[in-house]
This record gives C-alpha cells, sequence and structure tokens, in this order.
C-alpha cells in the first residue's frame, strides 16, 4: 500500500495541458475566489464541457486563520470570540457550542434562566441567518430585490439584539458560565413587535420568491441529494433535512430548553435544492414559534453563574459536545491536560461536511444549477476554512 | 443502549478494539490502526449499530507519549448514540489506513488532518493538502511547529 | 358589428383625431433630399441636424436611462438610490460617465485587439441604426423608409455581433461563455419579435413607420386587433427582453454565474459603450413598442366621450405627439424595469425552450389568425373595403 | 495519482437505517409544474405567482415610507447607537478628569488579540502603590469583545458607542486611553496636599509614543506627524 | 437619401467609439501589467488556454434561427400585400409556414431543442 500525495497542479494539468487531444470540448475553469456567487472566498475548480459541470473541485483555504491553533493558547473564555468569525451568521450558536462544551467538561451548572435566554437568541439568530440565505438565494438566481427585502428585514433582527449584546455580526454574547450581560429591560417587547412584524413578511417572502415559477423551476429537481448519500458525504442541518431525514439535535438530543419548546422538525421528500428551500423557509416560522413560546417566562436568576476572570480549568480528557446551528451540527472537541488552555481544540464545522455534498448532486448538470445548488447549500466560507 | 453496554458491545467484535475510558460524555474506543476500516465497516452496517454517518475525525497530537491519537466521531441515526474511535499511531511514521471506501466523507476530513497534522492515509484517493498550498512546509498543528510567522503572545 | 361582438374594447376608440395629425408627415431624410433640390447646403444641414441629433440622443438617453433605472430600482428595493451627486442624485449617472472616461482602459493581452475594440462600436451602431427610425413625433424622425420594418428586424440583429465579438475576444472563459449565450439567445428572439411585428404589418399593410402610426388614428392596435394583437405585443416584450439582455434574460450578463458575462474583460469608456447602447436599446424598444401597438404619437382618446378627448387634446399640437410619445414610452420603460427588478433569471435550456417550444409555435399560429382576420375583415378597420 | 471522488455506490453500503426518525412536519413542497396539474391550472398558477410578485415590489414602489436607507453623513445629529454598543474602548474619567485604573494589568492579561498594553510606575511617589503610567489600546487589533470592560475588577472601563473612528493611516488607531499619567481617581482623593496631587497627574496625549507603529518609523513607511495628519 | 442617412450613421457609429477611446487614451491613465492585461478568473490564474472547442448546442439554434429568419423576411412582402391576394396568399402562406413548422417539428421530435450536449 503507498501513499501518494499529489498537487492540484498536476490534477489538472492532466486534462488542460498542451499535449490533449484536439477533439477534447472539455475545459478547466476557475470559478471563485472572486466570483459573486461563491459568498466569499471559495475557489471552485471547474471541469466543463460547454455548460454542463463534469467534476467541481472545491479547493480551501483562502480565509483560513488556524483558529484551533491559536485557541492553543487562549484560555477558553477567551476562545470564545474567535467562533464569532467561523460561521458568522450564527456566532451566538457557536459561542453557545464552546460555551456548552467547557460547561459540560468543567461540570458548571448554568440556570435555566442563562439556558432560555441562550435558546432564545440562538433562534433569533437561525432567523436571521435564514433571512439573509433567503435573500442570497434570489440574488444568486438574478432576483436583486429579494435580497434588499432579506437584508432590511434581518436589520430589524439585528438592532433588537444589538440592543442586549452591543454587536451586530460577532456577538461574543454567550460565555461559559452564563452571559456577556443580562437581556436589556426592551428586549421581550422588542422580539414581540418583530414577531408581529416578520409573520407577514414571510408570506411576502412566498410572493416574491416561494410562488414564482421560474424560482421553482430554477431548484426543482436540480442537486438532488438522496438520504444515502447525505449521510456518506457528512451532510447535516437542513441539507440533511431536505434529503428527508429528520435529525435535528434540537429534537433528538435536547439541549438548553428546547425540550421544553413544542416545535416541529420541517424535512423535504427527494432532496433537491427546492426541498432545501422550502425546509429552511419553513424553518423560520417554526424558529418564530420556538421564541415566542419561550419569551413570556424567562425564569429569574443571574445572567453569570462563574466569575469571569476565575481560570477555568478541565480535568484531562476529550469532551466532545456538538449543537445544531443554522447550518447543521457543530462539534467543538476539546482535549485538555489539565491546564485552563485547550490541548487540542478541534471544531467540526457543519460547512466543511456539507460542502462536499456540492459535486454529487451537481454532477452533469448545467453551471447555472451549480449555483441554484450552492446557493441551497447554504455556504459560509470563514466556517469551512476556520 | 447505555453508553457502558454500548463500549462493552463494540469491544466484542473483535479483539483489536478495546475501551477508552478518558472520555468523559460518551462511549470510546481504541482501536488497531490495521483493523480500523473493517470494524468501521462492522460498525455501520450490523443493524444493532448503524453508524450511518462519521461526523467528525479529529487528530490529537500528544507529543509526550510521541502519538498522534486519530479520533473517528460516529453517529447512529437509528439508535441515537454516539462513539468514538480512537487510533493511536506513532508520530515518527504516523499511516492508517483511509476510511473513504466506507464513509465517503472521511476523504475530505482525512485530508485535513494530513494537511494540519501531516498523517498519511494509505490507499487515499486524492490525499491532497487541502487548506494551505502544496508547497507549504511542515504541519503546523503538531505541537513542535514552528515558523517565521508565528507570534509571541505576550502573557 | 360583428367587430364589436367580437372586440368590445375597438367601439370604446373613436374616429375622432385633430387635423395636427393628419398632415403628412416628413422625415429629416426626406426634408433633405428635398433640400438638395435647391441646394446642397439646405441638404447639409439636415444631415448635421440628423447626425448631432441622434449623438446627442444616444448619450442622453443612455445617461437618463442610467440614472432612472437605478432611481426606480431603489424605490423598488426600499432604498433612495443615488442621492448624492446633484440634488437627488439628478447628475449621478454624468458624473460616473467622467469617472468612466478617466479610467485605464485596459485589453486583455493574448485577446484579439482588432475585434475588442470592434465590438463595442457594433453594439453602439446598432442603437444609433434604430434610435434613427424612431418617431418622436410627425416629421420628427430621422428616416422614414418604406420598409422600414425590414430595416427594424435587420438592424437589431446587429447587436448581437457586438456582443459576440467581444466575449470572443476577450480571451476570457467566462466572456466566451456569455458570449455564446448571448449568440443563442438573441437570435432565438429575433424570430419571435420579428413575427410579433409582422402581426401590426398586416393590420396597418404598410412597413413604413410613419404609415403604421397613421394607421391607428381610429384606435391603437393592441385595442383592435381583437386580442391577436395582445398576443403579439405580450410576445414582442417578452421577445425584446431578452433582446435587451435584461432580467429574467440576462444570461449572458449572468452576473452571478458568469461573473460579467460577455463584458468581463472591458473597462473604462470601453464598458461604458456596452452600457449606453443597453440602455439607449431600452429606450428604442419600448418606444417602437409604443410605435406598433399604442399608436405612437397619437393621443388617447376614447370613443363617444367628446368632452375626454377634448382634454386629451389640450396641449398645443407642437408638443401634445412628444408628450403622448414620451409618456407612453416611459410606462413601457418602467414596466420593463418592474420586470427586471421582480424576477429572478431563467436557466438557458428553460429559456430555449421557452423561445422555440412554447414562443414560436404561438407566434405562428397568431400570425395565421392575424392574416385570417385582415382576410375576412373581421375587424374594425377605417378604409376596410 | 489522482482518481476521481469515490462514489456512494463504490462504498457498498447497504441501504441505510433511519429507524425513527420521523418527522411531523414533511414539508408541503408547493410547485406549479412538479405536479400533476392541468395546462390551465399551470398557467393560472403561473401567472398569478408572477402577478403577485410584482404587485408585492409595486407595493414598496408607491409607498415612500418603507425607505429604510439611512443618509448618514447628514443624519449624525439624530444618530443614536445602542448604549450596549461596542464602539470604542474608553477609560472612564470623572468630572475632575480623574481616572480609577491602578494599572492591575487584569485586562491586559485577559485581552485575547494583546490590543492592551499597560505601562506602569511601579511605585509612585505619592501614595507609595503602583500608578498608571500608559493605558495603550490598539484599535486595529481589538476585537471588540468586550472581555476587558467585564473583567476589570473597578469597573473602569467602557466601551461607547462612537463608531466614526476609520483614519487613513492605520497607525492613528494605536491610542493613551488615560488623559494623566498617575494614582487612581481614590488614591488621589486621600491626598492632603492638593498641590501634590496635581503634580502627579502628569497630562498624556491620545497619541503617545513609544507605541508599537504609532508615530514610528518603519521600513519604507515615512514617519508619521500625529499633529499634522489630517485624521486626528 | 435614406441611406446616405444610414452609411452616415454607421460612420457616426464607429466616430463615436473610436473619438471615445481617443479621448480616454488622452485622459486615462495608462500602464499595462501582466496582471493587469491577464484574463479575469476570478482572481486566479487561467487554467489551460481560453481558445477552447465549443459545445455545438449553441451553433444548432444558430442554423435554425437561420431558416426562421429568412422565411421572416419572406413574411414581409407577403404581410404587405395580403389584402390584395385575398385567400390564395393566406392558404399559399400556411403552407409555406406549415413546411417550416414541419421541420421544427421533425428537429424537436429530433431533441435539438433539448439543449444537450
Amino acid at each position: 500500500m503507498t501513499v501518494e500525495v499529489s498537487s492540484l497542479k498536476e490534477l489538472v494539468e492532466q486534462a488542460s495541458g498542451d499535449d490533449r487531444s484536439p477533439d477534447t470540448q472539455e475545459y478547466f475553469v476557475n470559478m471563485g475566489p472572486q466570483h459573486p456567487s461563491t459568498h466569499g472566498v471559495l475557489r471552485l475548480v471547474l471541469k466543463l464541457d460547454g455548460e454542463r459541470v463534469l467534476r467541481c473541485i472545491p479547493v480551501l483555504g483562502y480565509i483560513h486563520r488556524s483558529i484551533e491553533k491559536i485557541s492553543e493558547h487562549m484560555n477558553y473564555m477567551n476562545c470564545v470570540h474567535l467562533t464569532d468569525r467561523m460561521d458568522y451568521l450564527s456566532s451566538i450558536m457557536n459561542n453557545w457550542a464552546v460555551s456548552k462544551a467547557v460547561e459540560e467538561a468543567a461540570g458548571i451548572e448554568v440556570n435555566s434562566r442563562i439556558q432560555t435566554i441562550r435558546t432564545i437568541f440562538a433562534e433569533l439568530e437561525r432567523i436571521q441567518s435564514h433571512q439573509l440565505w433567503w435573500g442570497v438565494l434570489g440574488m444568486d438566481l438574478g432576483a436583486f430585490t429579494p435580497f434588499l427585502y432579506g437584508i432590511r428585514d434581518r436589520e430589524v433582527l439585528n438592532d433588537v439584539m444589538e440592543e442586549t449584546v452591543g454587536a451586530r455580526l460577532t456577538m461574543n454574547y454567550v460565555l461559559p458560565g452564563g452571559l456577556m450581560a443580562d437581556i436589556h429591560p426592551n428586549f421581550v417587547h422588542r422580539v414581540k413587535e418583530f414577531i408581529k412584524y416578520f409573520r407577514p413578511k414571510l408570506d411576502e417572502y412566498d410572493d416574491l420568491l416561494t410562488n414564482n415559477v421560474i424560482i421553482q423551476e430554477r431548484l426543482r429537481n436540480v442537486g438532488i441529494l438522496s438520504a444515502q448519500t447525505a449521510v456518506q458525504y457528512g451532510a447535516t442541518g437542513p441539507v440533511l433535512r431536505g434529503s428527508g431525514v429528520a435529525f435535528d439535535l434540537r429534537k433528538d438530543h435536547p439541549y438548553g430548553v428546547y425540550d421544553q419548546a413544542d416545535f416541529e422538525v420541517p424535512v423535504g421528500t427527494i432532496g433537491d435544492s427546492w426541498d432545501r428551500y422550502w425546509v429552511r423557509v419553513e424553518e423560520m416560522r417554526q424558529s418564530l414559534n420556538i421564541v415566542e413560546q419561550l419569551l413570556d417566562n424567562i425564569p429569574p436568576g443571574d445572567f453569570l453563574v462563574k466569575k469571569l476572570n476565575s481560570k477555568i480549568k478541565i480535568p484531562e480528557g476529550r469532551y466532545y459536545s456538538q449543537l445544531e446551528t443554522a447550518r447543521g451540527v457543530l462539534g467543538v472537541f476539546i482535549a485538555s491536560d489539565k491546564k485552563d488552555e485547550p490541548y487540542r481544540l478541534h471544531y467540526r464545522s457543519p460547512n466543511f461536511n456539507n460542502l462536499w455534498c456540492l459535486e454529487p448532486m451537481i454532477k452533469g448538470d448545467y453551471i447555472a444549477s451549480l449555483i441554484g445548488a450552492m446557493s441551497s447549500l447554504d455556504l459560509v466560507i470563514p466556517d469551512i476554512d476556520r | 443502549m447505555e453508553r457502558e453496554a454500548l463500549q462493552a458491545a463494540v469491544c466484542e467484535l473483535d479483539s483489536a478494539v478495546s475501551p477508552l475510558d478518558a472520555n468523559a460524555d460518551r462511549a470510546a474506543v481504541v482501536v488497531e490502526a490495521s483493523a480500523l476500516p473493517a470494524i468501521v465497516r462492522r460498525l455501520r452496517d450490523e443493524p444493532r449499530f448503524a453508524f450511518a454517518q462519521l461526523l467528525d475525525h479529529v487528530a490529537v497530537d500528544w507529543i509526550d507519549r510521541g502519538q498522534f491519537e486519530l479520533i473517528y466521531q460516529l453517529y447512529s441515526f437509528k439508535h441515537k448514540h454516539f462513539l468514538s474511535v480512537s487510533v493511536f499511531v506513532p508520530r515518527e511514521d504516523p499511516r492508517v489506513p483511509t476510511l473513504c471506501r466506507v464513509h465517503p466523507v472521511a476523504e475530505w476530513q482525512e485530508r485535513e488532518v494530513y494537511d494540519l497534522f501531516g498523517v498519511l492515509y494509505d490507499d487515499h484517493p486524492d490525499l491532497r493538502r487541502l487548506f494551505l498550498e502544496d508547497d507549504w512546509v511542515g504541519f503546523p498543528l503538531r505541537k513542535d511547529y514552528q515558523d517565521d510567522f508565528m507570534l509571541d503572545r505576550p502573557r | 358589428m360583428a367587430d364589436a361582438l367580437l372586440n368590445p374594447l375597438s367601439l370604446t376608440l373613436s374616429v375622432q383625431t385633430s387635423e395636427a395629425f393628419a398632415a403628412p408627415a416628413m422625415s429629416l431624410a426626406d426634408r433633405a433630399s428635398r433640400a438638395l433640390e435647391s441646394g446642397v447646403w439646405g441638404a447639409v444641414m439636415y444631415i448635421v441636424i440628423g447626425l448631432v441629433a441622434v449623438l446627442t440622443a444616444v448619450s442622453v438617453l443612455g445617461l437618463v436611462m442610467s440614472y432612472i433605472e437605478r432611481k426606480v430600482a431603489g424605490h423598488f428595493q426600499c432604498r433612495l438610490g443615488p442621492m448624492r451627486v446633484g440634488p437627488h442624485g439628478v447628475l449621478q449617472s454624468l458624473a460616473d460617465g467622467i469617472k468612466l472616461l478617466f479610467k485605464e482602459g485596459i485589453e486583455p493581452g493574448d485577446g484579439d485587439k482588432v475585434i475588442f475594440i470592434g465590438a463595442p462600436i457594433f453594439s453602439i451602431t446598432a442603437t444609433i441604426l434604430l434610435l434613427a427610425i424612431v418617431p418622436l413625433a410627425p416629421g420628427i424622425q430621422v428616416v422614414d423608409m418604406n420598409v422600414g420594418v425590414v430595416y427594424i428586424a435587420a438592424v437589431s440583429g446587429l447587436g448581437v455581433m457586438g456582443i459576440l465579438m467581444g466575449g470572443w475576444s476577450s480571451n476570457n472563459k467566462w466572456s466566451l461563455l456569455g458570449a455564446m449565450r448571448a449568440g443563442a439567445q438573441m437570435i432565438s428572439y429575433e424570430v419571435s419579435l420579428t413575427i410579433a411585428l409582422l402581426v401590426v404589418v398586416l393590420f396597418s399593410g404598410t412597413l413604413k413607420v410613419s404609415e403604421i402610426i397613421e394607421s391607428q388614428q381610429q384606435g391603437w392596435w393592441i385595442w383592435r386587433g381583437h386580442g391577436v394583437a395582445i398576443v403579439a405585443f405580450c410576445l414582442y416584450v417578452i421577445a425584446s427582453t431578452a433582446e435587451l439582455n435584461r432580467t429574467p434574460f440576462d444570461l449572458p450578463e449572468g452576473e452571478s454565474e458568469l461573473t460579467g458575462g460577455y463584458h468581463t474583460e472591458y473597462s473604462g469608456l470601453r464598458f461604458s459603450f456596452f452600457f449606453l447602447a443597453e440602455f439607449a436599446n431600452l429606450f428604442v424598444f419600448s418606444a417602437l413598442a409604443v410605435t406598433f401597438f399604442f399608436g405612437g404619437w397619437l393621443p388617447f382618446h376614447v370613443g363617444n366621450y367628446e368632452g375626454f378627448n377634448a382634454v386629451m387634446d389640450l396641449l398645443p399640437p407642437v408638443i401634445s405627439p412628444m408628450f403622448w410619445f414620451g409618456s407612453k414610452c416611459a410606462l413601457l420603460i418602467f414596466v420593463l424595469m418592474w420586470f427586471r427588478w421582480t424576477f429572478p433569471r431563467l436557466r438557458m435550456d428553460q429559456l430555449m425552450r421557452l423561445e422555440w417550444k412554447v414562443l414560436l409555435p404561438i407566434g405562428f399560429v397568431n400570425l395565421i389568425v392575424a392574416a385570417t382576420i385582415v382576410l375576412t375583415g373581421l375587424y374594425f378597420f377605417p378604409s376596410a373595403t | 495519482m489522482a482518481t476521481t471522488t469515490p462514489d456512494p455506490t463504490e462504498t457498498d453500503c447497504p441501504p441505510m437505517d433511519f429507524g425513527d426518525l420521523k418527522s411531523e412536519c414533511v414539508a408541503p413542497r408547493p410547485s406549479i409544474m412538479g405536479q400533476k396539474r392541468s395546462l390551465r391550472s399551470i398557467l393560472w398558477l403561473s401567472f398569478k405567482g408572477i402577478l403577485r410578485g410584482l404587485l408585492t415590489t409595486l407595493s414598496y414602489f408607491r409607498r415612500p415610507s418603507t425607505v429604510v436607507t439611512q443618509q448618514y453623513p447628514e443624519n449624525r445629529e439624530t444618530l443614536e447607537m445602542f448604549e450596549r454598543y461596542r464602539g470604542r474602548l474608553s477609560l472612564i474619567h470623572n468630572e475632575e478628569g480623574e481616572h480609577g485604573c491602578t494599572a492591575c494589568q487584569i485586562c491586559e492579561r485577559l485581552c485575547p488579540n494583546a490590543s492592551i498594553i499597560i505601562t506602569k510606575d511601579k511605585k509612585n511617589e505619592a501614595t507609595g502603590k503602583p500608578a498608571l503610567d500608559q493605558f495603550i489600546w490598539r484599535q486595529d487589533t481589538c476585537t471588540f469583545c468586550n472581555i476587558c470592560v467585564l473583567v476589570c475588577p473597578f469597573d473602569t472601563l467602557e466601551m461607547t458607542g462612537d463608531f466614526e473612528s476609520s483614519v487613513y493611516d492605520r497607525r492613528l488607531l494605536v491610542f493613551n486611553l488615560n488623559e494623566y499619567a498617575g494614582p487612581t481617581a481614590g488614591q488621589l482623593d486621600k491626598l492632603e496636599d492638593e498641590e501634590l496631587a496635581k503634580a502627579q497627574m502628569k497630562p498624556m496625549k491620545k497619541y503617545q509614543g513609544p507605541v508599537p507603529m504609532c508615530g514610528g518609523e518603519m521600513d519604507g513607511i515615512p514617519k508619521l506627524d500625529v499633529e499634522k495628519s489630517t485624521d486626528v | 437619401m435614406d441611406y446616405l442617412f444610414v452609411f452616415l450613421f454607421v460612420v457616426l457609429g464607429i466616430a463615436m467609439v473610436l473619438g471615445g477611446i481617443f479621448a480616454s487614451y488622452l485622459l486615462a491613465p495608462r500602464n499595462p501589467t501582466k496582471v493587469k492585461q491577464s484574463p479575469y478568473e476570478c482572481g486566479e490564474e487561467t487554467i489551460g488556454s481560453s481558445s477552447i472547442n465549443f459545445n455545438v448546442a449553441y451553433y444548432l439554434f444558430a442554423i435554425l434561427f437561420l431558416v426562421f429568419d429568412v422565411e421572416a423576411a419572406f413574411l414581409f412582402p407577403w404581410a404587405v400585400v395580403l389584402r390584395e391576394l385575398g385567400l390564395i396568399g393566406l392558404i399559399e402562406v400556411v403552407m409555406f409556414v406549415l413546411v417550416l413548422v414541419v421541420g421544427l417539428a421533425y428537429a424537436w421530435k429530433k431533441g435539438v431543442l433539448e439543449w444537450e450536449s
């Protein structure tokens, strides 16, 4: 058994060198890192025949910041703020994932007020992430207006969260052992106002995109991902649920106070882009329901159970914890050697694993379908690269 | 199945499997490198385990012990349980058979580990750097990695 | 009576027109040739007027339309649009034009330079030639040839050349893809465009643009065409949107797919020529729609409502045709912009299927039905024999 | 030698069993052309969908009240940030211009990206306690994680809503947060001699060297004259 | 005279573009570099040559278009004089169009319109 380490150059030159057959219609083209619909710096090397995609090789690393390495020299509280910069659209959920892992490992019990507030914020964050995704999907398929409508509604939600958190994107709100600050006195009232504002807007979203025949035809039967393929290629979150597997950590392994909320897990049927679209739109409605249920009875208590400048030490061992972000399962692995810094901190990023579904779902289809399918995966590139 | 029961059941599979107790929150086993694909395949196919998804693949550089620990996180949708499978390989010659044929997603997870730790995966179809450039020297997540751009954090 | 039953709308449109519009309209070219009889300089004067007018029209249209487009887009999207340069940003496009003038024009190293520069020439020339035949008012028209419609069909195909050349000579794969898409798309929809125009030619029995307008004095073709004209109009709008490369048919540019499509490699002023041509074309195509289906410069009259018609005729005879033409055009342009800022784009195979499997058969059937209507005289026609 | 990605079929995986992962909410999957519909209803639904989309955009077009754009430099006067907004770190100074920083360096130690550098006078001549010399905050590397504010035992740091911090030279993003070098407000109050207390407050400028990068010389980059810079 | 104008407009179009390019030649900076002149492929070096064989699907449509556009050209004079020709004219054109429609149907059945490679 041998191991051969190849490089991208070798891979590509096989088919694009000067010695290729003059009859061949196949050619390679770079899509990204600076392409309008790769949403950041994802680079796909496409092997095309006319407009058909024969191969799609993702090339990563353009925004790699070695968060895992940096974290090895930081205490657990400092690790948290780096996770804001991974999946910046679910920053609070990322914060929560690390905090949850640390709390479970160090045996810190948090009270139910903290858990409830975390849950509410996670769901709000999920909504705003899906709002942006919805707009971006429209923009990728050529409709620019939905993008601005999505951004506009996200702005309203961002304001609500900013009032409590003090930041709009890199929130750093959840810390091991509690929250950075208590909720703002206006918070409950403003969230209620937002729910009242956003429900009619969801119907408007349906008018603009969902019921539009062009969008449906662009997404239907495009990028079909069977349940088996989705599982084997590591998909989680709405991508897996779009394929019909009702796996949701919030339901199957409840954390926070999700077991107190009554909600449903939307799943798709055949796993095409249209299913993934619809699952996300439905998830926005379910998230609104969860927030609505939890909002009225936030239990009293402290917002921080552990003093901030005390050192958190984790007993030696390996710890793994996961939760459901807007894009799938975010796993946090901690290997500890009894210091207050992690010996090794690893994030299982949902986007990293979802990305690999792109090639099996798009092989042999058009470039235009690739855009739609990629949009329905809802990739956030910094999370892939970390 | 409870955690202990699962751990015991997995250990009964093969003599190459032994329990690992350093894991705090889930069933964990140690597997000998050569037996890894076969074990993971059985874990996937046998209905009482049904570990359908490879959730995650992590490597840890235990530099004091001179070993890399390769950890595979498996999840079973059917029984809703997690399992962590560890493989210890020597730091000097880190080689382990690939899991690509069992779980396709391993191809990229293993590439990530190769990229950052330099673990070689036998029979891997496309072992390339994933994040770093193809001509990068060294494997940054190893504990003894040094380069000119690393900053010392003032403490 | 039969047509009244077939199309109640035609009843509402009157036979009434003022004398001003009945006057024989002479295009600039006709005036020039008449002036030539008395001396060369008169003709030269008319020629210069024509050239200057069209040149100004192209530049001004490009600037104004891009401003309007951005403003309209802004308001559709809950924004304000440009607000900085001048009051409400009216000078924004001018500022952009000046900026583009001072931008470096980058040429692709390995591309075919002659074709690369030639591409915008084709785009601009096609636009200029089309602008020349647009009748703004009786007599305010540069050329009015007796085969006007054929001329329109011929010239509108020229724009494809510019895009194809631009994409091909850029030595860029995205550009090439865009150019190929443009080629396939624009020539395909050209057929539908021509067939839609043929319906009006059938009704009016002439190819001369000014005569087509005059044939609508008893009512615009869109009303009097018994639904056939409405189908033809829909075909025309869809086909012209495709010809203009606007959403939902903006595949040659396909910003989110092909980065910039055929004009990826164009920068500075060279890019602005494509831009200019696109916006001037937007005007030209809606002007042609107005000419063919909405009675051109004729005012809006409703049959048997004398008071209403009198109000419509209140404008002085010189301004009135321009006003009516301009407002009809503005309405159509607004509709096209409205489409653009609402719809997503189609996929290439869907686009082709739409044209060859839907629009083209409909167009042919529509044409035959129109011919039958004309022959049987089952429509409201003033001098029907 | 690179081969293609393994096909899922290649992995000879038997059909998977997902157990009881059944969801009550199978997405209704609305589609116009997908379901078996008559041509008429397909046309009607397509038309309806397109028309409703058009009406939605038009409804915003004709309502100027829905415009959400902020005309930023013009609305500077009325623009208010939320009180918790994390725009800029500042050291709280009371009415007499005295701060409360004892130079304990907890914030420096816990700053994840070393954006805070504190230099101190180990033993102040008047109070005999450590006194702050320079509280340097590097905005260019700060991630606004708010940890320094939270961990300060004397609550002497805060994040202000001042968000207009763009400059043309990033060396200007290194600040001295303390207005004077010297003991805290509490320590100064204990000094009975007011003259002595005044003397302990050595004034500090907003930009003061030696601070990494600020005003300093680097290879190929001219020295920054803080006084003359248009950004200040 | 109409065609003189058409000719002059063609000249005008050429002059306008060349004039604009000349003006920007005078006003705009010119500093071509190797990187600037390389084709834009999303910020990476192009892989292989850009002069590539291209899928034939596009050309089939061009050929189809030719047929239909020529047909349209024949229909123009017919449309003008239809009223004089009467029923015969209609029948003749119906047959003419039918021949083409049969051609289209054939192409349809053959899958030319399916945009397949």
